[in-house]
């Protein structure tokens, strides 16, 4: 029984992390929840007795599809409706 | 109780994937786009895992002294399509985010609607 | 004996790991040995193809597992000639590009070619694979390969094409996983063949469910009509010679998915009408678009996705005729279109926006480039007696047959849209003055580039007079697509006698 | 208006999807004569590798995998070719967060043990879970972790370039070795050993290996070009 | 080898050696085409005889390429045509640029209209049809002018022709399984009803395209004033009777099955009449003379296209007597345009005056022409016209006859205008230094012009050929020989000629303009150009004060409302239309790729939920 109330709390977290990461403006907190979605499904791999997948999306979903995203966020712009304010007068490099 | 972990588990990873289509669909950030396009992959590999599972099943390795248990085990088969999936996805993922950065050196935005200038 | 079809995926991948190492001895064979990879396996297609002729389907194992197991290579007559037209549009790309962009500097370069390769090995094993999931990877490979040399050039939109195809192509992949998780969950195997002689035990409901999304999922790499808007803007912006290798790799591997589908895996005998109705729908949309293009690449993207249509309606006549006219199709767009992307690309060589306006009277200065580009058009529209007219007049005939007059119709219709559209081309490059404000400074075309062309040429000239040179090829594709229960045979039960 | 659309669209497919998927029933044996018994089997008695997905990934369905290697290779080439600038353009690394002095010192306490367990999960994939892609993307986040501590730490594209192309090399080679000696690609050639013992299922663990070289080098590769890329 | 396929091969590798040698200075590239022009036409007339045949079979359809009787004479009009032309051609064409393009045209249209005319099967016809197609439209926008107009529009109604055409031959195909003319015809009563009335419509319009019938006819002055003279002659000769023959030999068939009076037959009549029509009225409005002779070509295509619709034998005999006719005349007149463009530079009539002297030979020639194009005896398009009338009159089409008469009798006006403009008048010092065109110019123009005079003397020359062709598609002469249907005609040994009675009215008429010549002769006057009666018109200072301007503007202002609204307008706003239709459609592909996308989920989702309609599932 705890067992499935684990369950069911991790997949109620995987979809509210899942719309929190669509519906927030700031990018890096819907990185970080999609990196929450990847560390959720990693626990529901393992309770699936997939331990194999769980290894892979452990450190590729996890730590390093999140770590490119926040590269780009880095080399871009942080917030969804932003435009960029830095360098708005420079024309776009050619 | 297991039908509703049976719901549960296809209508988050089907959920998931709707949400990820809808981040796509909508969402005007060529990240979230990204984020999305990681969301749908998500949920098709909890589906596809979700397909392969045994209840009351082990994983399928086989551990000395149990050779035998191979009735008892999950289906490794979708285990092996979803390794390869997610190194794929990965992969993709990656290009798409190069792909970003080099747009936003162009345009100077990240906004799709902005990025039109191929058109008709 | 040159070798075996599993060969044709290993080599180039062997070469794709090896040429960053021999790229740091000398930088030349980043260029030369795509090119000679590329050779061998047009010449272990032709010779496969041959013996395939003569001796009956190939089935290759991998790993010594039989075929539901294990991953298997079918190499028949219909895959064989795709094979073939897809490996030989790989050597003469290569070989048109080899001296291509020679200012660029030493990374992108080596890169090219090695995406070229994998282009071209990727949409191989698409074709003769025998597993579907080993054909969703090898989509994969395709579609990498694909974006990155959309995004080649730096300069131009050349990203912003690259990500509509990439999230377009996302998206498909999404799409095949969950028609194939399906399948899995319902047949249990992976297998084509397999899955072919299970597929009457499934629910209809779940196979029309996983017909759709396999549809929909390769439909987008095949160009059908409302997945393809990536296509027009991925050739536009992708240099000249890949947007030849889109029209005649990427699309054939595209359509021979679909057909596989809906011939040989799927039960569904509508969804030869549901091919017809697509089809149209692409065709007509497609051909009217092309009529009111102002680039030239864009014009010909438009037109390779109408021709992709028609060869969708011509294989949902369904018919041994259909299908013969649909593979001559295939067949024919193979040959002409990358001469139209090969010239014309020479064209507006010179050219920033890449506009139809910009070449008028070229043909004055360019005259053999401009003379083939000429030589293009009027196979592609189907005039007699080039290659186009014959696999058009089989279309015709075929869907005659069947009595789809409404079909002929539409399609005599939009030909005469396609006839305007590359008329007016031809026009301005001939008989219109050279205006030195407007029109594209000539670039007279590089040695590789005039033999690649020239041999594109021949073959319009050879299928247009001789048409007979390859319809016995055609036909026996056309029986061997056709013929499902052997395919099945051949793969599970023939194909382990024939294991090497 | 377009987000109601999109929402409306949506609800139709999830849908058919849930039509699609919601019959199958969670955790039950479902067909009578699919694959999955054989590989099952067959892992054990002629394999006799413990890992019966390590054995799917690398032997039965090894096709797949070296197909995935390519992709991702091709997506580390795809990476360098779309970022690429000319030279003058290459400015230094970005910077995601200045590093601190414990950050440093655990970052090198811990690399040589991330790195060691990486090799240990890709070396041990016929036995245990994991195996060359989980072994080398922990590696991959080893030397994530010290390209995020230390603003100087380098490392060599050619070294990168070599193992992974010496690693791909390695696979096709054993593929075709396999083509030369049994007849058909990847065939075992070696001996399959006693199940559960370290050598054991023939040629499954070198390939993993070379699988696990490739991929970390691959990872790493990718991180390190993309965190170069500065605007 | 058998000749037939030896004829196309030399005309093919004829037309490449001359496109190849075209850039070679010297005369190798004019022997060259001389040569594989006449050599296949000396072989032809030498080596092949009717009845002749050649079969093979190609990419899985069957082909059968024989000499009919009836093709044998369209053959003779093509070669004879073609010779003369080429060898005008030669020297016309001098120092153009782009002139291997020219030759290998030249000769390849030569070879269709050769294979279109030996074809019995309906894919080698349209092969070949095809081939004639797209050399014509090179043709037409060789010179350069207008190409983004006049060019596609002729491509646009060939391919529309083309197209309706195979349409038509893929139904026969699909409802007998053969693609044999013979095998059309013979199952045609067999179809069912809406098949026997498409499948002439579609090849109605397609034959209707190249014979430049009334609403198809829109290309036809453009393409036929644009493409160079020496090709024109050939075009407006030669080419557009390849509709002709294709009507005849495949709607005779058909339309055989129609008995006579059927509304069928009726429509094409009418349609022909009203070409004639329209296109006289045209012509006379023209004031340069390529575009008169296109339109003239309409208008007597026109008549054919009567004779054809009207379908009795002497219809059909009539038709087909003015389609060798029209080649004749029509060949020499364009041919006689083409050197005074040539020579002065210019082909129109405001500009042009007072040749007569300067060019004697070239207006003896159109002098013919206008004769044989007016129907004047004793010249041969006189023939045609009487038999015309004499079959209208014999099948109980007052109306058509009044139509006819009226639009043959407006083409005096063009007529003189042609002649008036260029020839007489005043001479003006500008035309001082033109010469005669040279020899090879005017050589094949004498000899088409005194081709009219001889088949106007001995019309049995042809008959003879187009009655055993009659025979051969089934028409019986029910009034003993063919000849004899018509008052016209007597027998003089063994050749045809008219009745003696006719010459007497011809020596009387000839003997009067004689006078008339040599009394007038001394009262000549000479007026200069501006002496001119402008009918009341106060003519306006920027006017070109030419004779020439307005020279029929009573008659023109009487007719007006009949040519108020050009057809032209109305493809041109269709045309504009469809652009503007197709401009909405790539709207689809707005650029965004989220939208695509979109489009992407809304296919999948259409289809999931049209499932159980599509897949009736």
């Amino acid at each position: 029984m705890i067992y499935l109330i684990l369950i069911f709390f991790l997949l109620i977290l995987m979809v509210g992390a899942a719309i929190y990461a669509v519906v927030q403006k700031d990018l890096l907190y819907a990185v970080i929840a999609t990196g929450v979605i990847s560390l959720v499904l990693t626990v529901l791999f393992y309770i699936l007795q997939a331990p194999d997948v769980a290894l892979t999306e452990a450190a590729i979903g996890v730590a390093l599809t999140t770590i490119i995203f926040l590269i780009t966020i880095r080399n871009t712009l942080r917030h969804e409706d932003e435009y960029s304010n830095k360098d708005k007068f420079k024309s776009p490099t050619k | 109780m297991y039908k509703f972990l049976e719901y549960g588990v296809y209508g988050a990873s089907i959920l998931l994937i709707l949400i990820g289509l809808y981040a796509v669909l909508t969402k005007k950030s060529l990240i979230k786009i990204v984020i999305g396009l990681s969301i749908i992959d998500g949920g098709i590999h909890l589906l596809l895992i979700t397909i392969g599972y045994l209840r009351q099943g082990t994983a399928p390795i086989f551990s000395p002294g149990f050779e035998n248990a191979a009735a008892k085990m999950v289906d490794p088969v979708p285990q092996a399509l979803v390794l390869t999936a997610i190194v794929i996805g990965f992969g993709v993922t990656a290009v798409a985010l190069s792909l970003v950065i080099r747009l936003y050196r162009h345009h100077r935005t990240l906004q799709i609607d902005e990025i039109k200038s191929l058109k008709w | 004996m040159v070798g075996s079809p599993v060969l044709l995926i290993a080599v180039p991948l062997l070469a794709a790991f090896v040429i960053p190492l021999i790229g740091m001895i000398w930088k030349e064979l980043v260029r030369i040995v795509p090119g000679l990879v590329l050779a061998y396996m047009l010449v272990l297609s032709v010779t496969l193809l041959v013996e395939v002729n003569q001796n009956g389907t190939i089935v290759e194992t991998i790993a010594g597992w039989k075929a539901p197991w294990g991953i298997n290579l079918v190499y028949s007559n219909l895959t064989g000639l795709l094979a073939t037209i897809i490996t030989t549009l790989g050597f003469l790309v290569w070989m048109f590009s080899y001296r291509f962009k020679r200012n660029v500097d030493f990374e992108p370069a080596k890169k090219y070619f090695i995406f070229l390769m994998m282009l071209v090995a990727g949409a191989t094993g698409i074709v003769i694979t025998g597993d579907i999931f080993n054909q969703f990877v090898f989509i994969e490979i395709t579609g990498i390969s694909a974006y990155a040399l959309t995004a080649f050039y730096t300069g131009r939109n050349s990203a912003e094409a690259a990500f509509k195809y990439l999230m377009m192509g996302s998206l498909a992949s999404s799409f095949l996983l969950i028609a194939i998780a399906i399948i899995y969950s319902q047949l249990g195997t992976l297998n084509m063949a397999e899955i072919a002689s299970k597929m009457h035990t499934m629910d209809p409901v779940f196979k029309v469910i996983a017909l759709i999304f396999f549809i929909t999922g390769i439909g987008i790499e095949a160009e059908i009509f409302p997945l393809n808007g990536w296509a027009p803007d991925a050739y536009t912006e992708a240099p000249g010679p890949i947007g030849a290798a889109f029209a005649g790799v990427v699309v054939k591997a595209g359509i021979y998915a679909v057909i596989r589908m809906v011939f040989t895996l799927f039960d569904i005998p509508a969804a030869h009408d549901f091919l017809i109705t697509i089809g149209l729908i692409t065709l007509i949309v497609a051909e009217s678009t092309a009529l009111r293009q102002e680039k030239l690449k864009r014009m010909l993207a438009y037109s390779s996705i109408g021709q992709m249509g028609l060869v969708l309606v011509a294989f949902g006549i369904g018919t041994h005729a259909g299908v013969f006219a649909a593979l001559f199709l295939m067949l024919n767009h193979a040959v002409i279109k990358p001469l139209l992307f090969f010239s014309g690309s020479y064209l507006v060589f010179n050219s920033k926006e890449k506009r139809i306006s910009e070449v008028n009277g070229l043909g004055k200065f360019m005259p053999y480039t401009a003379g083939l580009f000429a030589l293009g058009s009027f196979a592609i529209v189907g005039l007699p007696p080039f290659a186009g007219f014959w696999s058009k007049l089989s279309v015709l005939t075929a869907a005659a047959d069947e009595g789809l007059l409404l079909v002929i119709a539409l399609v005599l219709i939009v030909s005469v849209i396609e006839i305007v559209y590359y008329f007016r081309v031809v026009n301005r490059i001939f008989f219109q003055e050279y205006n030195k404000e407007e029109s594209v400074v000539p670039h007279k075309p590089r040695f590789n580039a005039i033999i690649a062309m020239t041999v594109l040429a021949i073959l319009i000239l050879v299928i247009g007079f001789y048409p007979d040179a390859v319809t016995g090829m055609l036909h026996s594709a056309s029986s061997d697509l056709l013929d499902k229960s052997g395919y099945i045979d051949n793969v599970l039960q023939v194909g382990q006698s024939l294991i090497r | 208006m377009r987000k109601f659309l999109v929402i409306l669209i949506l609800a139709v497919l999830g849908f058919y999807l849930f039509e699609a998927f919601s019959g199958l029933g969670l955790g039950f044996p479902r067909f009578e004569h699919g694959v999955k018994d054989y590989y099952l089997d067959k892992t054990v008695s002629e394999l006799h590798v413990a890992n019966t997905v390590t054995s799917i990934v690398v032997s039965f369905r090894g096709f797949d995998t070296l197909g995935e290697v390519t992709v991702l290779f091709l997506a580390v080439s795809a990476l360098g070719s779309v970022l690429y600038k000319r030279r003058h353009d290459v400015g230094s690394r970005s910077i995601l967060f200045a590093s601190s002095g414990i950050v440093r010192s655990g970052s090198k306490l811990l690399f040589p043990a991330i790195i060691l367990l990486g090799v240990y999960i890709f070396i041990h994939g016929h036995l245990t879970p994991g195996g060359g892609f989980q072994g080398g993307a922990i590696i991959a986040t080893g030397f994530l972790l010290m390209l995020l501590a230390y603003e100087n730490f380098r490392v060599s594209h050619h070294v990168l370039s070599y193992v992974e192309s010496l690693a791909g090399i390695i696979f096709v080679v054993i593929g075709l070795l396999g083509f030369i000696d049994g007849g058909t690609f990847l065939q075992n050639f070696l001996p399959s050993g006693i199940l559960n013992e370290l050598f054991s299922g023939g040629v499954i663990g070198i390939i993993y290996v070379m699988v696990g070289f490739k991929v970390a080098a691959e990872l790493t590769g990718l991180i390190y070009s993309v965190l170069h890329e500065k605007d | 080898m058998n000749t037939i396929i030896l004829i196309f091969i030399i005309f093919l590798a004829g037309a490449i050696l001359t496109f190849l040698a075209s850039n070679i200075k010297g005369l190798l590239k004019e022997v060259l085409f001389l040569a594989s022009v006449i050599v296949p036409v000396v072989m032809f007339f030498t080596g092949v005889k009717a009845g002749d045949s050649f079969n093979f079979h190609l990419a899985g359809f069957a082909f059968q390429w024989e000499i009919t009787p009836l093709g044998y004479l369209f053959a003779l009009i093509v070669t004879g045509l073609g010779v003369m032309a080429a060898i005008y051609a030669v020297s016309a064409m001098q120092k153009t640029k782009n002139l291997g393009l020219f030759y290998f045209n030249f000769i390849l249209s030569i070879m269709s209209m050769l294979g279109i005319l030996f074809s019995r099967d309906l894919v080698s016809f349209f092969i070949f049809w095809e081939i004639m197609t797209w050399s014509s439209y090179l043709m037409v926008v060789y010179q350069g002018k207008d190409v983004q107009k006049v060019g596609i529009k002729y491509f646009i109604f060939s391919a529309i022709g083309a197209y309706a055409m195979l349409m038509a031959i893929v139904m026969v195909y699909s409802l007998t399984g053969s693609m044999m003319i013979d095998k059309m015809i013979q199952s045609y009563a067999g179809f069912a009803f809406n098949m026997q009335i498409i499948i002439p419509i579609l090849f109605l319009i397609g034959f209707g395209v190249k014979s430049a019938m009334m609403p198809l006819h829109v290309w036809a002055p453009g393409a036929y004033s644009h493409s160079p003279m020496a090709f024109t002659s050939l075009f407006s000769g030669a080419l557009s009777k390849m509709g002709i023959y294709g009507m005849v030999i495949v709607m005779a068939g058909m339309i055989a099955y129609f008995p006579e009076g059927h509304w069928f037959r009726i429509v094409i009549a009418w349609l022909g009449g009203i070409t004639a029509v329209g296109g006289t009225l045209w012509a006379i409005a023209q004031d340069d003379a390529k575009k008169l002779l296109a339109y003239s070509s309409v208008a007597q295509l026109g008549y054919i296209i009567v004779g054809v619709g009207i379908g009795t034998p002497l219809a059909m005999l009539a038709a087909l007597f003015m389609a060798v006719m029209h080649a004749l005349f029509k060949g020499t007149l364009f041919m006689a345009v083409g050197a005074i463009e040539k020579q002065t530079g210019t082909s129109n009539f405001t500009e042009v005056t007072g040749l007569i002297r300067k060019m004697p030979l070239t207006f003896l020639a159109s002098l013919m022409g206008i004769i044989a194009l007016a129907g004047i005896p004793p010249l041969g398009g006189f023939v045609g016209k009487w038999m015309l009338y004499e079959s209208l009159i014999g099948s109980d089409h007052y109306l058509l006859v009044i139509v006819i008469f009226f639009s043959s009798t407006a083409a005096f006006l063009y007529c003189y205008k042609f002649l008036f403009g260029f020839f007489l008048g005043q001479e003006e010092k500008e035309w001082e230094h033109v010469k005669e065109a040279p020899v090879l110019m005017v050589i094949p123009m004498i000899i088409l012009a005194g081709g009219t005079f001889l088949l106007g003397t001995f019309p049995g020359l042809v008959i003879k050929p187009i009655s055993a062709g009659l025979e051969q598609l089934g028409y019986a002469a029910t009034q003993g020989k063919y000849w004899e249907m018509s008052m016209l005609f007597n027998e003089w040994g063994d050749q045809v000629v008219l009745e003696p009675i006719l010459y007497a009215i011809i020596a009387v008429f000839a003997f009067f303009l004689v006078f008339l010549l040599i009394k007038n002769h001394k009262n000549t006057r000479y007026v200069s150009t501006k002496d001119i009666s402008t009918s009341g018109e106060v003519p306006k200072e920027h006017e070109n004060l030419t004779f020439i301007q307005n020279f029929f503007q009573p008659f023109l202002r009487a007719v007006e409302p009949l040519m108020k609204r050009q057809i032209d307008f109305y493809y041109n706003g269709f045309g504009k239309g469809i652009e503007a239709l197709f401009d909405f459609t790539r709207r689809i592909y707005t650029g965004n790729g989220q939208t695509y996308a979109l489009y992407a989920i809304i296919f999948v989702v259409i289809f999931l939920l049209l499932k159980t309609t599509l897949f009736g599932i």
